[in-house]
């Protein structure tokens, strides 16, 4: 028994069951969660490079499941999003008051633990074709979700996405040609720098950059974040574009560190500091909430990539990998915290612009102070997740002397003052301003929590940065290799 | 195979591919997507890869081609006449000079790998464990049962997600019918659909039991199924079901529901989607025959589509 | 000695925070009398620390929060002195706002994010290292900002935007000068100065102008003060403790630290910063003093006089000499009872009669006797006359100068006293030598528990005010202590 | 060192290399779903082309083929029934548009 396949294997067969009952059977999220708290335990319990075959067949037909700081990390935090992200939904997608099932109302349910199963089977996996197909998984639904929203932005979210998985379909086509695998660990071995490999890894980092939403590929993401239902934006902020980044790790640090070129590194750190500025500067503009939110997960994304430099230089690399980790998980809390929030305050006052929210913290405390909890980590303040990855990727850039980078972490963090703030102060504005108050418990509770989880993790600093240091470099495990051609 | 097919085979394709893409007419260029399917087919044919060849032409030209011809002729019911903008000449330029450098890039990169069959030596030599003879049924459903596994449920996905598309009022009734037979002057595609179907479920079966050893399986097998449920349906002796039919949710889940509930028990001998020895092929083909039937329901209601509202006029 | 009972300083005001927030309005009298027992409690701890260190033990408590951080909360002879000071303020000032605003809505958020600032203050002061000094330095940003904008007009939430930006900006720039200066040298602990042999001098001079800089902005120094000002929308007793006392000290005290456990005041002495940072406090001074005199609110030219007397800190600290750096350390807690007192007055003036403006002053000395003398005494503090507090700090400052061989410190001490003289003399003229210009409602100063409670606590500053001008000679007055922790730990 | 069995797989690049320009050029959604196919064509041919031995081609990536056959099929039908929506979305509010001009003339 190993939770690497049952974290994929319930949410799937919760699949199932969600196919088969529908918004009927979405009670079944409350047998879900603890199942898969349960799992995510036992992953973080596990020892360290914890890996195993699937079924009985070795590398490189088989495939590889492994538990390393990465996937624990990011399992965690995607358990946590999922499990809340689901409770608000409970009610959001449940049949109407006559007991009539919607498409959405029924849809939503299967969507979500494909994707929730999909977005595990991506972190947990070291191979590049099976990493295709749960990138499938989680496009899929999340493309699917996004149409719950708008349909126009959903359409170009998909053409958007498909291009982006095909380039990097074209590329995992090219290394089994070179390699006849496609297993990271074992590439890891035997990468060379010839021109198929470069070429592969130059098309699939594209593919993943559209699919991480990396400036200046990041066109699709405002419109299909912001149009989605709030549950369905949390998702697809939070954990869709995760997924993309993680395959980036995989590729550029796990396969092919041998023979990346610092250019090649330097390049994707200025991509991701002109997405950390584009993207802070859209938001700064934006004048609906919403649109605000997205355009800041453009710049946070950016933060990420931001780190790539960083992490291969050799002093504070240990750092900059644990801050640039840190930092995702920290996104995924903050900003499904945010989605959800901003939810609630705009359903409840029936608009979508920043002047609509006049007076909220009055009304609804709660929800504004989760608000407020997901922003400061999302601007990198003590004490927060957020703040806890800032500083490690700051320390990282000053040891390197990358006064750049460290300029623009800063940078970065002060202009997502400007903006988090902006609907913060809104909230505070006027004297009593008429509103309807959402009454339900679960749906104030859920960013909440979230927007907690985000600010209290920036005191496991010290447990997050072990847990992240876990990279099981040392190629697979000796019993999962088969014989290689 | 000689060089001159091969090379008119390939022009052929690049050539049907081009047409596909740069015909202002969209039928003619879904025609043209039809033959480059089949001339696919045949590429792969002419490669020794016939369980390729069966799927590129039952799924890639086949399927995907009735959903287009489908998809067109909705569209061009609700007014939509399918003509693409013009792109501005800048534009295509550019797109001329990139799309002319990445092939060049990609053909130079693939040029620079020799071809081999690496990995046939190793996975013959393990087929007498599974008690199979087809290669590719033996990687899919054994030695990459989990990327199979996995797909499934993007296939699963993928039906639920076009069911999500159905306005307000129209779930949880039945896609729209495809019925010619109910417009008149359909009583011999009713009765040829009558015929098909049952000849489609045999054929389907056939597959997929000789799927284990010689070409085929359970993908091909399913795609037939839904050709027959498509040919039937046009011709009426089908009708849709609702989307809340829990028949027809239950067929859709009892092959990744067999699949996963095997993959699990593996657990209980060893490993996720662990065969227990000298059982190997019986679970295979339990998971083939549901996985057939599943995957045709799919790509037949994924072909019809979602659900509409009573007053629709198609 | 490690120990918990610097963690429970900090950590005790939680408590009252989190249950201010959960509390209704009905439940009121409950959070009034939770936040004085929790403000008493506080004292009561302070005051073991105090007996705890005059035997010469230290507490601290480490927590490794990164491979390589520590957390570590450390109170020295300089953090109990910040931390007397302002648990002390706090207790005043708790009084003070439960009678200022009443049975009024939303207070639970007003006292719940109060705490979070004593808190975030208390945290500042005893903090052991300079990482840990930022992460409660920027909490103190955070937790203040809801007060600013509490009242919600237009004016509170520019405030609060301008307050948020510069803050934020300044702590960034200290963050950057802090990680660098600690990639260069590990952990920066307040115990000792690091080695800072063999760093270049410019990559010195560029982290000490960073820290400064960030650390300038709460502390106001020109041209970072503009924030300060502004914030005067926020209601009074936000302005009395945080804005005059908290916010702007943890500023001034980072500096203190920056310059006498960070670099060491060899160091600075040698890179020759001490000058340039003592001309930029001193023009500070004169700034805050020529622009508070043509203030007409009373507020604002309260926040500028502010502007001008933290300087007074700065300066004492840039000087580095023995008496310079007593006239610093003596100003810290001499400028904040009497600033506290002034902003109390002034809310006081405005909550009962309405009183905004310098204007509007006209004979409130007879309506409100007791509140204008205490506000008279904080303005002669301020101006320096004896024997206040302020002519205590004053005189030391001035010594330091003549020591630091820097004589133009007399020429800015004597123009900013002018000037303080300019601008409150003529309110006080006002209040007392003034008929009212206009009928005033007749105001019972004294009557119910309400105006006692708004009342009394200027009143208790402001006799403390004096005392410790009249006593400063007596063991425990801030000036001897002054006086010891320069002994103990600043002057070689 | 190209040989006879690279035809099929560079056959795959050229594939790629026009569905791309038709992804870029095509304006109508149907029409890039298209050509989204003829890409993920291009990349199977090269995939199971480079797997081609002297007497037989590799079954491993046959099976990552088919697949990805498969995985296309499914995509290829959510878009198109995206775009179905889309277009009746439009249409209908086409329709609110031209009732509320002719109301607003009348």
């Amino acid at each position: 028994m190993s939770p690497l396949d049952l974290l994929v294997a319930v949410p799937l067969a919760l699949m199932i069951a969600a196919v088969l009952l529908g918004s009927r059977g979405r009670l079944l999220l409350l047998a879900a969660i603890p199942v898969m708290a349960g799992l995510t335990v036992w992953l973080l319990l596990l020892p360290e490079g914890t890996a195993h075959i699937v079924g009985d067949w070795n590398l490189p037909l088989g495939i590889l499941l492994r538990a390393d700081g990465v996937a624990q990390l990011l399992v965690a935090a995607t358990s946590a999003c999922a499990s809340i992200i689901g409770l608000y939904a409970l009610r959001e997608f449940a049949p109407g008051p006559s007991g009539s099932e919607t498409a959405h109302g029924y849809a939503f349910w299967p969507l979500f633990y494909l994707l929730w199963g999909g977005a595990n089977a991506g972190f947990l996996t070291t191979d590049l074709f099976n990493l295709y197909v749960a990138l499938e998984m989680v496009s899929l639904a999340a493309v699917a979700m996004a149409a719950m929203g708008s349909l126009r932005a959903a359409l170009q979210y998909f053409v958007v996405a498909l291009v982006g998985s095909l380039a990097y379909l074209l590329g995992v086509a090219l290394l089994f040609a070179n390699y006849a695998t496609v297993d990271i660990t074992l590439l890891a071995g035997t990468a060379r720098p010839d021109l198929a490999t470069k070429v592969a890894l130059a098309v699939m980092t594209a593919g993943l950059l559209i699919k991480a939403a990396v400036f200046p590929l990041h066109g699709w993401l405002p419109p299909a974040h912001a149009a989605a239902p709030a549950p369905a934006s949390a998702l697809l902020s939070a954990i869709v574009v995760k997924v993309g980044f993680v395959i980036l790790l995989r590729l550029w640090f796990e396969a092919f560190p041998a023979i990346v070129a610092p250019a090649a590194l330097d390049v994707l750190g200025w991509l991701g500091a002109l997405a950390v500025l584009y993207g802070s500067i859209q938001a700064i503009r934006q004048e609906t909430l919403k649109a605000l939110v997205a355009y800041s997960t453009v710049a946070q994304i950016g933060y990420l990539l931001l780190a790539f430099p960083l992490v291969v230089t050799a002093a504070g690399s240990d750092r900059a990998w644990a801050g640039m980790t840190i930092h995702a998980i920290a996104h995924m809390l903050a900003k499904a915290a945010m989605f959800l929030a901003a939810g609630l305050m705009l359903k409840a006052v029936n608009g979508h612009r920043l002047e609509d929210l006049s007076g909220l913290v009055r009304v609804m405390p709660l929800t504004v102070a989760a608000f407020g909890l997901a922003a400061i980590s999302l601007m990198g303040l003590p004490p927060s997740a957020g703040f806890i990855a800032k500083f490690l990727l700051l320390e990282a850039a000053l040891e390197q002397g990358a006064v750049f980078q460290a300029a623009i972490l800063l940078v970065g963090g002060l202009m997502a003052a400007v903006y988090l703030f902006n609907p913060l102060s809104r909230t505070f504005a006027g004297r009593d301003t008429p509103v309807t108050e959402a009454k339900d418990t679960l749906q104030t509770a859920a960013p909440l929590a979230l927007g907690l989880l985000a600010v209290s993790l920036g005191f496991a600093g010290q447990a997050m940065v072990d847990i992240s240091a876990g990279v099981s470099q040392a190629g697979p495990p000796a019993a999962a290799v088969g014989e290689v051609p | 195979m000689t060089l001159a097919f091969d090379l008119i085979l390939c022009l052929m394709i690049v050539g049907t591919a081009a047409a596909a893409l740069l015909t202002h007419n969209a039928l003619a260029a879904i025609v043209f997507f039809i033959v480059f399917g089949n001339l696919l087919g045949l590429a792969w044919l002419a490669m020794n890869a016939v369980n390729v060849a069966m799927a590129e032409i039952a799924i890639g030209a086949g399927i995907t081609g009735v959903l287009l011809i489908l998809t067109r002729q909705r569209l061009m019911a609700l007014g939509d006449d399918l003509v693409s903008a013009e792109t501005p000449g800048w534009l295509r330029a550019g797109a001329v000079l990139a799309c002319t450098g990445l092939t060049a890039l990609v053909g130079s990169a693939v040029l620079s790998v020799a071809p081999a069959d690496d990995l046939g030596g190793p996975i013959a030599a393990l087929l007498p464990e599974l008690g199979i003879e087809n290669p590719v049924t033996g990687v899919l459903l054994a030695f990459r049962a989990y990327d199979t596994l996995l797909e499934t449920f993007v296939l699963l996905g993928a039906l639920v997600a076009v069911w999500s598309l159905a306005p307000g009022n129209a779930w949880p009734r039945p896609p729209a019918s495809l019925n010619l037979a109910e417009s008149g002057g359909g009583s011999v595609a009713q009765a040829f659909g009558r015929l098909l179907l049952p000849l489609a479920l045999v054929m389907a079966a056939y597959l997929v039991w000789a799927g284990s050893d010689f070409p085929g399986g359970a993908f091909q097998a399913g795609t037939v199924l839904a050709g027959g449920l498509i040919i039937a349906a046009i011709g009426g002796a089908v009708a849709w079901p609702r989307a809340d039919n829990s028949i027809l949710r239950a067929v859709l889940v009892l092959g990744p529901g067999v699949f996963l509930i095997i993959g699990l028990a593996g657990i209980a001998l060893g490993r996720f989607l662990f065969y227990p020895p000298g059982f190997a092929k019986a679970m295979i083909v339990a998971i083939e025959y549901s996985l057939a039937l599943s995957i045709g329901a799919t790509l037949a209601l994924l072909l019809a589509g979602r659900s509409v509202a009573p007053d629709h006029r198609s | 000695m490690n120990s918990l009972l610097p963690l429970l300083l900090v950590s005790l005001t939680i408590v009252p925070a989190l249950i201010s927030f959960a509390l209704p309005d009905r439940l009121a009298v409950w959070r009034d009398a939770i936040n004085i027992g929790f403000a008493l409690s506080k004292l009561a701890l302070v005051g073991a620390l105090l007996l705890a260190a005059r035997e010469g033990t230290i507490t601290e408590w480490r927590y490794e929060f990164l491979p390589g951080h520590e957390f570590i909360l450390r109170p020295d002879s300089l953090s109990l002195l910040f931390v007397t000071l302002s648990a002390f303020l706090w207790l005043i000032t708790t009084v003070y706002a439960i009678a200022y605003f009443k049975r009024g809505p939303h207070l639970g958020r007003f006292f719940g994010f109060f705490n979070l600032c004593v808190l975030s203050a208390t945290g500042v002061a005893i903090s052991g290292t300079a990482i840990t000094f930022f992460l409660f330095y920027e909490l103190l940003t955070l937790a203040t900002w809801p007060l600013v904008v509490h009242k919600g007009d237009e004016k509170s939430l520019r405030a609060g935007r301008i307050y948020l930006i510069y803050t934020l900006a300044g702590s960034a720039a200290f963050l950057a000068g802090i990680v660098w200066l600690k990639s260069l040298v590990g952990t920066i602990e307040f115990t000792a100065p690091p080695d800072l042999t063999g760093i270049p001098r410019l990559e010195l001079t560029l982290i000490f102008i960073l820290c400064i800089g960030g650390l300038g902005v709460k502390a106001a120094l020109i041209p970072f003060h503009v924030w300060l000002p502004e914030a005067m929308a926020a209601p009074a007793p936000v302005s009395a403790l945080l804005h005059a006392v908290a916010v702007v000290k943890a500023g001034a005290f980072g500096i203190l630290r920056m310059i006498y456990d960070v670099y060491g005041i060899d160091t600075v002495s040698e890179l020759g910063l001490g000058t340039p940072l003592a001309l930029w406090a001193g023009a500070t001074i004169l700034y805050g003093s020529f622009r508070a005199v043509m203030q007409t609110d009373i507020k604002k030219r309260l926040a500028y006089s502010t502007v001008s007397q933290v300087s007074y800190i700065i300066l004492g600290a840039s000087l580095i000499g023995p008496f310079a750096i007593i006239g610093g350390l003596v100003h810290l807690v001499h400028q904040g009872i009497m600033k506290i007192t002034l902003f109390m007055c002034a809310g006081a003036l405005d909550n009962r009669m309405g009183i905004k403006l310098v204007a509007d002053l006209d004979g409130a000395g007879r309506a409100m006797p007791v509140t204008m003398a205490a506000f008279s005494i904080g303005a002669l503090g301020m101006i320096g006359i004896p024997p206040t507090a302020g002519f205590i700090s004053k005189w030391y400052l001035g010594m330091g100068g003549l020591q630091s061989e820097a004589s133009w410190v007399i020429a800015v001490l004597a123009g900013s006293s002018l000037l303080n003289a300019l601008y409150f003399l003529p309110l006080l003229y006002r209040a007392w030598l003034l008929p009212p210009s206009k009928e005033l409602a007749p105001v019972r100063e004294l009557d119910g528990a309400w105006n006692r409670m708004l009342v009394l606590p200027a009143a208790v500053t402001a006799l403390i005010t004096l005392a410790a001008g009249a006593f400063a000679t007596f063991p425990f007055s801030p000036l001897r202590w002054a006086e010891l922790i320069a002994e103990s730990g600043y002057l070689k | 060192m190209p040989t006879l069995m690279h035809l099929y797989p560079l056959t795959g690049a050229a594939l790629v290399g026009l569905g791309l320009y038709g992804i870029v050029t095509l304006r109508h959604p149907l029409r890039q779903l298209l050509a989204v196919n003829v890409v993920g064509a291009g990349i199977f041919l090269i995939l199971g082309g480079l797997g081609r031995g002297t007497a037989s081609t590799d079954p491993f990536p046959q099976a990552l083929v088919i697949t990805g056959i498969v995985v296309a099929v499914a995509l290829t039908a959510f878009g198109a029934a995206l775009v179905v929506r889309v277009a009746e979305e439009e249409r209908a509010r086409d329709d609110t548009a031209a009732v509320e001009a002719t109301g607003d003339s009348a």
